[in-house]
């Protein structure tokens, strides 16, 4: 047979619904509040779409107010991931190669953070790319080798010893 | 996603505390009794010993501050999650051995009747519940 | 001199915002719609990086602090000067990478119908404006 | 024992100041003129040249910070002593040179016709006098 999508739920029984006069079953979809309750029992209520800048996430509620979208904090390089929608709140985070920086110790989920430029392993290896945690830059790229606290490439003339790691490089000469 | 910060527990009849109105306390929760306008207020005095961000000085390089925050959330049968109606936030980085200092919020909202209102905290044990004058939380109609 | 701080733009209609009994919002201020007792409050929540002040250890000599500072201001017809209503103000002096922090101001004051209020900030950047529960404004008449 | 903290003067006829509907200002105490409920709020404004804990680092032992308080104190017939409405309580460790900051008081009580109020603070050097719109007291009936 034809089946018919199921609406929301009929449940007059809620506490919102007892105690705000006549059992309005039907609540209104997610992204949409309640502008006015429905005039007859098992009824829809009026659901207005949520304005620009608010959103509300829940199906079949009676909310009769939107939440307000968070910004994202600019002054700490926050950029919104996903900007917000009538379903969803402003998901804020950073760009690539900028790392999520949590701004207080303990750090918690709902914590401030600001975002800062991932550091870059320029000659070193990349061990691990920039996500969480900054990145983490391994030994030396291939054709260098380290050098007090940085990597400078590998000798190529046929004269002096042939550092270890360059062995690819100059290793023939050892022999 | 909402904080989870732990709510307190109220005294609600001892002192000077006391409920009127057909306003009530129950399970940390002030439920409103009739809809209408609300002036909503809480005040949380938070003492701490040093916050680690504080207390060594070796490198130049300076620590992320603790931090301390309070929320007054309203929970309503009209839709499932609850919202943060006020938010009192401040870092903590104290070089003394101990320190101690209050958040203060308060405002108006339309409530509905049987709208639940709730205090949240960070970390309740940094919370200084000894005395009823440095935390409390009330709500009236206007 | 008055202040010459900037005035603070506000949400008035989405989320927890809302105008009712006439009392308008229009261009950083809020209209006073009949005279009589308000009692008008603010919440700024600020926050920065590490201030100069409280960066560098070297010399004995102290630094002075920088400042944070919210005013609520009355401009009305009946006198050219605006007058501040109420004033919060504090030293900003953290060793810490990073701080925040808010300052909370509400008091009664007689007002008359057209008197406009806004709040002045002593530097915008230093405002978190990113949540609703954090920074708000508003009066209501008693 | 209740604080021995010294209790401030008040202007209530200038500037900002009034007192209204038989509400009596006398002697640093407002004076309630009808028993009802009441919201009682005070504001003050503290600032200090460097506390004594901020401002050595030598020894790597830390110091324990001076503090700065605030008490509203109602005064009544029906009890001989006093008792503390409100506390706002702060401890105070800067390094910065100078250092100011406010410390701001609201709530709601059940008062009696006579009941008196007064503003008591910790160390009265301290407090900011200066400006109105930045250390204030008042109450107001509901």
């Amino acid at each position: 047979g034809q089946g018919s999508i199921p609406g929301p739920r009929c449940d007059c029984t809620s506490d919102f619904q007892r105690r705000n006069g006549p059992p309005c079953c039907r609540g209104c979809p997610v992204g949409h509040y309640m502008k006015a309750s429905c005039t007859e029992p098992c009824g829809n209520a009026t659901c207005l779409p949520c304005p620009r800048g608010s959103f509300l996430a829940r199906d079949d509620h009676f909310k009769d107010q939107c939440t307000r979208c968070q910004a994202c904090d600019e002054e700490a390089f926050q950029v919104a991931l996903e900007n917000c929608s009538a379903v969803a709140d402003t998901r804020c985070g950073c760009k690539p190669g900028w790392l999520m920086d949590c701004s207080v110790k303990p750090c918690r989920e709902s914590s401030p953070f600001h975002c800062r430029p991932c550091s870059d392993c320029e000659d070193l290896y990349t061990e691990l790319p920039c996500s969480s945690r900054d990145t983490d830059c391994g030994p030396c790229l291939p054709g260098f080798y380290e050098y007090g606290d940085g990597c400078i490439s590998c000798p190529t003339s046929i004269l002096g010893t042939c550092p270890e790691p360059c062995a690819a490089v100059c290793g023939w000469r050892q022999k | 996603p909402k904080n989870q910060f732990p709510a307190l527990h109220w005294e609600h009849e001892l002192g000077l505390a006391f409920t009127k109105n057909r306003m009530k306390y129950t399970n940390k929760f002030l439920v409103i009794p009739e809809s209408g306008d609300y002036f909503v207020y809480s005040q949380i005095t938070f003492r701490g010993t040093t916050s680690e961000c504080g207390s060594t000085h070796q490198g130049r390089q300076q620590k992320k501050p603790d931090s301390i925050i309070v929320v007054i959330t309203k929970v309503t049968d009209s839709y499932p999650e609850p919202s943060q109606l006020l938010t009192g936030t401040k870092s903590v980085c104290e070089i003394s051995s101990n320190w101690f200092q209050p958040l203060y919020l308060g405002a108006m909202f339309s409530l509905q009747e049987g709208d639940k209102l709730m205090v949240n905290v960070s970390d309740i044990s940094l919370v200084d519940y000894t005395k009823e004058d440095k935390t409390f939380f009330g709500a009236f109609l206007l």
